[in-house]
């Protein structure tokens, strides 16, 4: 999948995560449904051939799953109720569908948001 | 006796939390003013703090990783970096009262006065913290310290009215002498001091250390399930015995100086010397604990090479904290300071520290990713949620009963 | 539980802390003038605190006078218990007294007064290993625990 | 991969949760750093590939935010002696694996991330007898 180099900026341009975390999400209609809240990432051999695979949207500027999100991380069930009904609005933005990203604003322009999806369930 | 020393760990552990300077003179006038109605505080918190230790050190000893590791891993950067500042404001200034208390443990044999010992015992402690190594440093101050045993030889031997004794554990009232929020305000304080936050990051840091490994599970686990309750049983020996001498006699204590003066009635001078050697040895060792501690979390906090098991320049900052942390304990102490008071200004910190400690090691004792089949099980689990709501409410409690007791007064 | 979306409200969380720094030095130097039976409460918890370090100091003569404690274990534990009470009873002889509290005022100083002697003959008796002074120490002493002890009631 | 397997890559990774501020072990096993922020640099193909590893204060501080940010990276920017000091930068095709550490091909020595370890040691610790002695 190619994907026009103005979406990101000039190639060998050099970002830190830590810029995309915390980014307003934005939609084509204007809205704002959101933040980056986790950018995952795939691919592979080797840690330099790993992609922004996509972004985990969430409606605080920070948020954390702390693992719950991961079908195998089951206890204690308190807990784990509590972190998945406070992030229950999460949802997940993958690459093919994020249109620009405005560096210096902070905003990333979607086309669409999906269902945020265990990673390791099936595709 | 093989078998003794690989417990040390958790015993030293545990002096840190139960009986150092501030606990030992805490405990004294908890028992001189409310009898033993506060024991079962002490009970609640020794069981508390076996729920995480055992959590702190299994994960320390399945994925390698030190509780302050944790705290980073799963809290990020900035809350991370609020619970370092929170959990060095506990450490430091336990560091800081252990450092006195060696001293005045030796003005009591010696009555020169605290203030002259002061660089001496500094200059002895970082000795022992840059050159013995760990496993001599927990087995001579961990069993050393049990030398407090003596408490509980005294408090047979006073042969109290039993009877008395167990009313007043099962009376759960301050009495008629104290408030509720004064019985409140000291149920925190050794609520708190069970679950003090540098008991997991000295536990599970040491089993880093020890270089323990999947295999070793259960030898932790021997650790926590003596050295806790071990230190807790030990807590309540010198509550009891004031509850027997002092309470009737209508002195409260605010001093280590009385703390042994319960065991010379009871056992005469043999037990006046074993409890005071009793007293050196737990508030070296918790001075040994509580200074490694702030070096270790701080270490982790910033991804440092650390421990004792490298030469000092293999962990050249590390080294340089401990150092830098004695010479500010010692100018702190010249002051003229009292080391026991410094200890309850310590509290404040703990409202902040504790959830922020236990929060993460109950979440990565789940996770599979560093665990694998050995997860928390289900009483691991529903223990460490029930304690983390009753740290939060105790969390939320401390400040406002400090300032609505004037700090227990 | 989300920690990380925790984001604590700085300017809220400065001024709480201020207001409780407030509360505390305000409640810490509260000095009951003014109110007769305020000083009056004053002056009980004052000899509470004394008798405390009183019948410390008898405890520890009734053990070395029984060889049950060490010389400089005894000395220590009277010197500290003397310098506790010469703060207490400095503390309370520092507060003004309102009109009308001076009955209360002359009684609780010549109780800490008593108390301060006593202890001062203990510390000396110690201090030179005098059983015969110790013993004298221990009269006084005690009397003045007595008295400390009543004082809630002996009050005027 | 869980426990002390051979450290591995995952088939995902999701960057907060298991990269970043994770440690990083050199190869003689002994810690180095934090991974204190990721670097990305965009591929020719216009994705956004992981490039660094970053760690230290320069990288530390502006994910920490607000005044305790502030103040690391001020502090850090004093005591470097570059005109426009970088933050510690480890390459990613260093990584030989993860697992609940962030595991590099290098030595601590050869990855010079840790300026102020090393000017602890020259200046501080290495004049201190027994300061290469271990347990």
């Amino acid at each position: 999948m190619r994907t026009d180099p103005a979406v990101t900026g000039g190639p060998g341009v050099r970002h830190r995560i830590s810029e995309l975390l915390g980014s307003r999400v934005r939609l084509p209609d204007g809205s704002c449904p959101g933040f980056v809240n986790e950018v995952r990432l795939a691919g592979g051999p080797g840690l330099q051939s790993y992609v922004v695979d996509g972004l985990v949207v969430g409606s605080r500027v920070q948020g954390s799953m702390l693992g719950y999100d991961r079908r195998e991380v089951l206890g204690p069930r308190v807990l784990r109720a509590v972190v998945r009904l406070v992030n229950r609005d999460l949802s997940y933005a993958p690459w093919a569908s994020v249109r620009r990203i405005d560096w210096d604003e902070r905003v990333v322009e979607v086309e669409r948001l999906g269902p945020l999806t265990d990673e390791r369930a099936p595709r | 006796m093989k078998k003794i020393f690989a417990v040390a760990l958790g015993i030293l552990t545990a002096i840190g939390g139960f009986v150092d300077i501030g606990d030992l003179v805490t405990n004294a006038l908890v028992g001189s003013r409310f009898g033993l109605s506060l024991a079962w505080v002490v009970v609640v918190g020794v069981i508390g703090i076996v729920v995480f230790s055992e959590m702190s050190g299994r994960v320390a000893a399945i994925s390698g990783r030190a509780t302050f590791d944790l705290v980073r891993e799963r809290l990020g950067p900035r809350i991370g970096l609020a619970n370092l500042l929170a959990s060095m404001g506990v450490t430091f200034l336990t560091f800081i009262a252990e450092i006195g208390g060696v001293a005045l443990a030796i003005e009591i044999a010696t009555s020169v006065n605290e203030v002259l010992w002061v660089p001496v015992v500094a200059a002895a402690l970082w000795i022992v913290l840059w050159r013995v190594r760990f496993s001599v440093l927990e087995n001579v101050f961990g069993l050393v310290g049990l030398a407090l045993v003596v408490f509980a030889v005294a408090l047979w031997k006073l042969d109290p009215d039993w009877g008395a004794l167990w009313a007043q554990v099962t009376s759960f009232s301050p009495g008629a002498d104290n408030t509720w929020t004064q019985y409140c305000y000291y149920a925190v304080a050794l609520f708190g001091a069970a679950l003090t936050p540098y008991e997991v990051f000295f536990f599970s840091s040491g089993g880093v250390e020890e270089h323990w490994g999947e295999k070793d599970v259960g030898t932790m686990r021997l650790n926590v399930f003596l050295g806790f309750p071990l230190g807790g049983a030990l807590s309540l020996a010198v509550a009891a015995v004031t509850a027997v001498v002092f309470l009737p006699a209508g002195v409260e204590v605010e001093s280590l100086s009385q703390v042994p003066l319960p065991v010379a009635i009871a056992l005469g001078k043999i037990g006046v010397a074993i409890a005071l050697l009793g007293f050196f040895a737990a508030t070296f060792g918790a001075a040994c604990e509580t200074g490694l501690s702030v070096g270790y979390s701080i270490a982790q906090f910033y991804g440092w090479s650390w421990g004792k098991f490298v030469a000092p320049r293999q962990a050249a900052r590390f080294h340089a904290v401990i150092l830098l942390s004695t010479l500010v304990a010692v100018a702190v102490l010249l002051t003229t300071v009292d080391p026991v008071a410094v200890t309850e200004y310590s509290v404040v910190f703990s409202a902040l520290a504790l959830p922020l400690t236990y929060l993460p090691i109950l979440v990565i004792a789940n996770d599979p990713d560093y665990m694998g089949e050995r997860v928390n099980g289900r009483l691991a689990n529903v223990l460490g949620s029930v304690y983390l709501v009753v740290i939060l409410v105790v969390a939320v409690a401390a400040i406002p009963l400090m300032i609505l007791t004037r700090g227990g007064q | 539980m989300t920690a990380r979306a925790l984001r604590p409200d700085r300017s809220r969380w400065r001024a709480a802390v201020l207001a409780a720094a407030a509360a505390l030095t305000a409640s810490a130097c509260a000095t009951p003038e003014g109110d007769p039976s305020l000083y009056r409460d004053e002056a009980v918890s004052t000899t509470k605190a004394a008798h405390s370090s009183v019948a410390t100091v008898a405890i520890v003569l009734r053990t070395r006078l029984r060889d049950l404690t060490f010389g400089r274990a005894a000395d220590d534990a009277v010197s500290t218990a003397e310098t506790s009470l010469t703060s207490t009873a400095g503390t309370f002889e520092g507060l003004q007294p309102p009109r009308g509290a001076d009955s209360v005022r002359r009684q609780a100083t010549q109780l800490l007064s008593d108390a301060e002697d006593a202890v001062a003959a203990a510390r000396i008796a110690v201090r030179r290993d005098d059983r015969a002074g110790m013993r004298a120490a221990l009269v006084a002493v005690t009397r003045s625990a007595d008295a400390l002890d009543k004082a809630p009631e002996t009050l005027p | 991969m869980p426990g002390r397997d051979e450290p591995g890559f995952r088939r995902q990774y999701d960057a907060e949760l298991h990269l970043l501020d994770r440690q990083i072990v050199d190869r003689d096993g002994r810690p180095v750093a934090k991974v204190d922020d990721i670097e990305l640099a965009v591929r020719a193909d216009g994705r956004l590939a992981v490039a660094a590893l970053l760690c230290g204060p320069g990288a530390l501080g502006p994910r920490t935010g607000g005044r305790p940010g502030r103040w690391t990276t001020a502090i850090w920017r004093r005591l470097r002696t570059e005109e426009d000091p970088q933050p510690g930068r480890i390459d990613a095709a260093l990584v030989t694996g993860t697992d609940n550490a962030v595991h590099v091909s290098a030595s601590a020595d050869e990855l010079r991330v840790d300026g102020l370890e090393r000017w602890v040691r020259h200046y501080v610790v290495d004049r201190i007898p027994g300061a290469g002695h271990a347990d």
